[in-house]
């Protein structure tokens, strides 16, 4: 097996990956990198992204005001000391993008334009069109280009941590276009692998997205956090979960039901703006949690439009013209008219609720250090607790470039001094992983089908661990996961080539969002309360007196993993009410 | 290692028959060689008129042949093909912008199509036509 | 890689490819009339070398015939490319010759008139 | 929602096993508002898990999922079944390397995106304290369109001219070396000129136009490449025609690459 010798090991190359591997470039020039990514960087997920990072850029704007809406938006599950740094290095990083050449959309004065978005009081999304996480993601990776101490590693798929004397020091991955095992051999590894919300079968999230580097890092001994805490988005195409970016409410689309009425009004989100008014922080600009909560009693209601594809509600776009929309959400247009066949400067669009996001992850503190020495983690993979219980839209995309970059500058601190990895004793690791990849490949009574273990996942995780919960249907999730885990090991491989192997890759991938799945069910069934987008039926009120602490997941081999519990950082805003009725009261 | 890319060559001699806009393309490389026989038969045309009224004569006569007038055909098939093309590349190659927004093409195009229209009448003006 | 020289022959090959087409095609119309036998009267020994014997007659026919050439011949460099023939130095210098040639027989006519 | 069974014939290669390519008919019961890599999606699940493609986004936003569908590259998570009768053929992307199945070899491309230098030479460097460089939406719009190219390597399967000289640079690398040089906060035109003006750059390009019509992003690089002709026959005639021109350059383009690091 072939050993790479580098100082800094990066697992993941999207926005949280590309920033850190050009912050430990620029810093130091002297500190290796290897960065790892199973996908040509450019096609990491953060692509997707449509509406815009958000950073406190205007005058009439504050800190404080971000740093109310963050934590209010987070239902006080945030770390406050976390979102403190995070408010202050946010628009220190997008005018940092600005500067290698973002195409952020601008004002006639010249000046960065913002728009408004869901759950902020100021207008203060930067945006590049609807497609922000696409210029984001193309500017990190053009920029990463110029610096030579950054090898790439393009489709090397990681596979396990190696960890020695306490200290994680490197990784394995398979090359996958030959099939050969490498071991990486560092002083830190930054995990940026991204979301998993490919373990539900409608998702705005791209294939890629399985959780591996969550699953990695839980199996070395790192906690999950907070995994329970899973964000549906409310506007997603109703056949392929394509989104339609909060910005089109931002810029003023309207959701109806099936009677025109505009429902939201009826969910504390109230009263109705003016159509085409949109207020900032009420009505459609609610946060995700409420908003599509709000569908799920429409729906129980019988209120909502029956379609070919499913029940929807209605997104209406039409009373902001044809200029606009193709100015400001020209994606948008393009993607509802070319997989729906609905041109929405014509007709209004029916949506639902899909799943988007992961406020859980590897535990990480303000540092981006997980609690296991040389491993750091930042993006969507990590919860370092900004998001709390429900991610604002627009931070996630600022939380990639600040933690990204605060992961880079810790990785460098830790590996001031540090001896060289030793050899032998990381060998030992990529022998077992080595043997695990042999053995799946040699197995010869493997009697379950990927894409059927596959399905039956995701069809639990949807039918239990959905919008709303229960006890019972918590605990059926759990069972049925855990007995999916222990079916996963006679999983069969049919193709047993070495060069570009798929079938290997996503039964790897349904390994590890297997593990996360796991994670999320246990987590769940032990908050026995709703907070932001956790919602119980059984219990329905917030519990700060029992729950105002992360969840901890631990890995524990094939058994159900231990739960536990961290508090909450609270600085100086004790939890609240969550108030949504804009300026009217 | 088992990698063994596989490379499936571009077939040198044959490549544009796999799409039809190849052969769009072609077509148009190919007007050169009309226009460029076109130009040899212009070249032709002042040697005779250098020499003198009896020769010019004869050239315009010696125009009026079968073989002349499939060529003149062709060359004129070719000639309008490549106008065609080259007003419809003009929009590629200057794109004008206005404020914030760029003219469209069509109208950039139009406006030699217009151009070349105008300065056509002018000629057959000028050259007596009408 | 070092810079190249390509735009000595591509800059009049685009000024040829655009009066190619404004006055090309024109003036196929008018010999075509002529090869139907209506000879057009601007086409006459009289006006002809009058419009050619002038100063900016000259230069308008040089620079129509000269660029027309020049615009054919590269194309046809390239197209000869297209074709699969890879001799690009042999097709280039021969095409690139002849066009100047022609060019140079062209101004050498219109001196005499 | 309506079904419709499909044919597809999809290209086949495994360097474990075969020495050539061979196609592979499937039959899948789609539904009619699928597009392709929904059949191949169905294909991989239910019926044959050795079939080998790359795909990511499902909104034609990722650039992995290109192939050549019935000859024509295009975005697999973009091409509707509805616009197909037939046996649907599907190849890898013309003009690379195919590494198995539907999978080519990137590689080339990667290389050459590197080479143009595609990120910002500032002008004049500022630091981020001083705020942003004031960029109007007109200057914005200069350059917006070639910003949006997803490297999906349709152009690249599209030109003949790079499928009969793998050395052009090719029509998505050269365009973004447009897309900096239009850029108002950018100075490193000259500096990207090595690799642009030089016969493998912009001289390779004889204006097919493939490129911008097979373009899923509407990027149009066809225009691009015109552009950075006429550029680099004018810088031409400056360096050589013109006296003192050359030097004033050179000096000019080495300070733009030194000021990179
Ligand atoms: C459709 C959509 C729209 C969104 N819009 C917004 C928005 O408007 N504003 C906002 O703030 N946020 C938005 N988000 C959220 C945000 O885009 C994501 O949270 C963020 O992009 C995640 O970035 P990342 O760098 O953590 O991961 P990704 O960009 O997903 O990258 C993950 C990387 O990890 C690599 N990787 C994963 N597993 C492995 C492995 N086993 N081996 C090697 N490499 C591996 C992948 O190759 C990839 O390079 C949106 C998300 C989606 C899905
Ligand atoms: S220019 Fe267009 S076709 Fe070419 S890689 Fe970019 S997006 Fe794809
Ligand atoms: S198809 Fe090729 S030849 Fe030029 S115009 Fe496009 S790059
Ligand atoms: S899957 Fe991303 S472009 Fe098609």
């Amino acid at each position: 097996m072939e050993t790479i010798s580098t100082d800094v090991v990066i697992i993941g190359a999207g926005g949280a990956g590309l920033r850190a591997a050009i912050a430990l470039a620029e810093t130091d020039p002297r500190v290796r990198v290897a960065l790892i990514s199973k996908v040509y960087p450019m096609r990491s997920h953060t692509c997707a992204a449509e509406g815009g990072a958000a950073g406190v850029i205007k005058p009439d704007d504050s800190f404080d005001m971000h740093f109310d809406d963050t934590v209010g938006g987070g239902d006080w599950l945030s770390d406050q000391d976390c979102v403190e740094y995070f408010i202050h290095e946010a628009p220190k990083e997008l005018l940092q993008l600005e500067h290698w050449g973002c195409p952020w959309n601008r004002e006639a004065d010249g000046s960065v334009a913002v728009r408004p978005f869901g759950g902020m009081k100021k207008k203060r999304t930067w945006f590049a069109a609807d497609k922000s996480g696409f210029h984001i993601l193309h500017t990190l990776f053009q920029t990463s280009l110029q610096f030579p101490t950054i090898a790439r590693y393009d489709e090397y798929y990681a596979l396990d941590l190696l960890v020695d004397e306490g200290r994680c020091q490197g990784v394995t991955a398979l090359e996958m276009r030959s099939g050969e095992l490498r071991q990486f051999h560092a002083k830190a590894v930054i995990i940026a692998g991204g979301g998993a919300g490919r373990m539900f079968p409608f998702s705005t999230n791209g294939a890629i997205k399985t959780g591996d580097g969550m699953a990695m890092a839980y199996r070395a001994g790192a906690p999950l956090k907070d995994m329970e805490f899973v964000q549906y988005h409310p506007t997603g195409l109703p056949n392929t979960g394509s989104l339609l970016t909060e910005a089109c409410r931002g810029e003023g689309g309207i959701l109806v039901n099936k009677n025109g009425r505009r429902y939201l009004a009826d969910y504390g989100m109230g009263p109705e703006t003016p159509v085409g008014q949109p207020q900032l922080k009420t009505m459609e600009l609610g946060p995700r949690d409420r908003v599509s909560q709000a569908y799920w009693h429409e729906l129980q209601k019988g209120n909502t439009v029956t379609t070919q594809w499913g029940e929807c509600v209605l997104l209406d776009m039409r009373h902001l013209g044809e200029k606009k929309i193709n100015e400001r959400l020209p994606l948008v247009r393009e993607l509802a008219d070319a997989y729906l066949g609905v041109d929405i400067v014509k007709e209004a669009v029916p949506i639902r609720p899909v799943v988007h996001y992961m406020m859980g992850g590897i535990s990480t503190n303000t540092a981006a250090a997980t609690p296991l020495p040389g491993l750091f983690a930042a993006g969507e993979c990590a919860c370092v607790s900004l998001n709390g219980a429900n991610r604002l839209g627009s931070n996630s995309l600022v939380e990639l470039l600040v933690f990204g970059r605060r992961a880079a500058l810790s990785a460098i601190e830790h590996v001031q001094g540090l001896p060289a990895p030793n050899a032998a004793a990381l060998k030992v690791g990529a022998d077992a992983t080595a043997k695990r990849i042999g053995e799946l490949f040699s197995r010869s009574d493997g009697t379950e089908s990927m894409s059927g273990l596959r399905k039956e996942m995701q069809e639990t995780m949807e039918k239990n661990v959905g919008i709303y919960r229960t006890e019972e249907g918590l605990q059926e999730g759990v069972n049925k996961i855990h007995e999916l885990r222990q079916r996963y090991r006679r999983v069969k491989l049919t193709d047993k080539s070495s060069v570009f192997n798929t079938d290997l890759f996503q039964a790897l991938e349904l390994g590890s969002m297997l593990d996360c799945a796991e994670a999320v069910t246990v987590g769940a069934l032990a908050r026995k309360e709703s907070r932001g987008a956790h919602q119980r039926l059984d219990y329905v009120e917030r519990d700060d007196k029992n729950f105002l602490r992360h969840t901890m997941v631990y890995h524990q081999g094939l058994d159900v993993p231990r739960v536990d519990y961290l508090d909450v950082v609270i600085t100086k805003s004790p939890p609240g009410v969550r108030d949504y009725s804009g300026d009217h009261k | 290692m088992s990698r063994k890319p596989l490379v499936r060559e571009c077939p040198p001699t044959t490549w544009y028959f796999r799409q039809p806009r190849y052969l769009r393309y072609m077509s148009r490389e190919i007007t050169s060689v009309f226009v460029g026989a076109y130009c040899v038969l212009l070249v032709v045309g002042l040697q005779r008129l250098a020499a003198g009224p009896a020769a010019w004569e004869a050239f315009l006569l010696g125009l009026r042949s079968a073989d002349s007038i499939v060529f003149h055909l062709l060359a004129l098939a070719a000639t309008f093909y490549h106008a065609a093309t080259w007003f419809n590349a003009t929009q590629k190659a200057m794109p004008i912008q206005v404020g914030e927004d760029f003219v469209p093409g069509n109208i950039i195009s139009g406006a030699h199509y217009v151009a070349w229209a105008v300065l056509s009448v002018v000629v057959l003006f000028l050259a007596g036509v009408f | 890689m070092a810079k190249s020289h390509k735009p000595v022959v591509w800059f009049p090959f685009a000024a040829g490819g655009t009066v190619i087409a404004f006055f090309l095609p024109v003036i196929v119309v008018l010999t075509f009339m002529a090869a139907l036998g209506h000879v057009p009267a601007g086409l006459g020994y009289e006006r002809m070398h009058a419009f050619a014997g002038s100063g900016l007659g000259k230069l308008i026919i040089f620079g129509v015939v000269a660029l027309s050439l020049w615009s054919s011949a590269h194309r046809l460099r390239c197209t000869c490319y297209d074709f699969g023939l890879r001799a690009d130095t042999l097709v280039a210098t021969v095409l690139y010759i002849g066009a100047i040639a022609g060019s140079i027989l062209s101004a050498v006519y219109l001196m005499k008139i | 929602m309506k079904e419709r069974t499909i044919q597809l014939e999809v290209l086949r290669y495994n360097p474990d096993t075969d020495t050539e390519a061979r196609f592979q008919r499937y039959e899948v019961v789609c539904q009619e508002e699928w597009v392709v890599l929904d059949a191949l999606n169905k294909i991989k699940a239910d019926i044959d898990p050795t079939l080998n493609y790359r795909w990511s986004c499902h909104m034609a936003v990722c650039g992995s999922c290109g192939m050549m569908i019935n000859g024509e590259p295009k975005l697999s998570c973009h091409a509707f079944l509805r616009d197909y009768e037939g046996v649907i053929r599907v190849e890898p992307l013309a003009h690379f390397p195919v590494e198995r199945d539907l999978v080519t070899a990137p590689d080339d491309f990667m290389e050459k995106l590197k080479r143009v230098k595609p990120y910002v030479i500032p002008k004049e460097k500022k630091p981020i304290s001083e705020g942003e460089y004031k960029q109007t939406p007109a200057q914005l719009m200069k350059f917006r369109q070639y910003s949006m190219c997803i490297n999906c390597m349709l152009c690249y399967a599209a030109c003949p001219e790079y499928g009969l000289d793998p050395e052009f640079v090719g029509p998505a690398a050269l365009t973004l070396a447009h897309r900096y040089n239009q850029d108002s906060r950018d100075g490193g035109r000259l500096a990207r000129q090595e690799v642009v003006a030089t016969h493998e750059g912009v001289w390779t390009c004889t204006f097919v136009g493939a490129c911008s019509e097979v373009c899923p992003a509407h990027v149009d690089p066809a225009s691009a490449l015109q552009q950075m002709k006429i550029t680099s026959s004018i810088d031409w005639i400056v360096e050589h025609l013109i006296p003192g021109g050359k030097s004033a350059r050179d000096t000019v383009s080495r300070e733009d690459a030194g000021d990179i690091s």
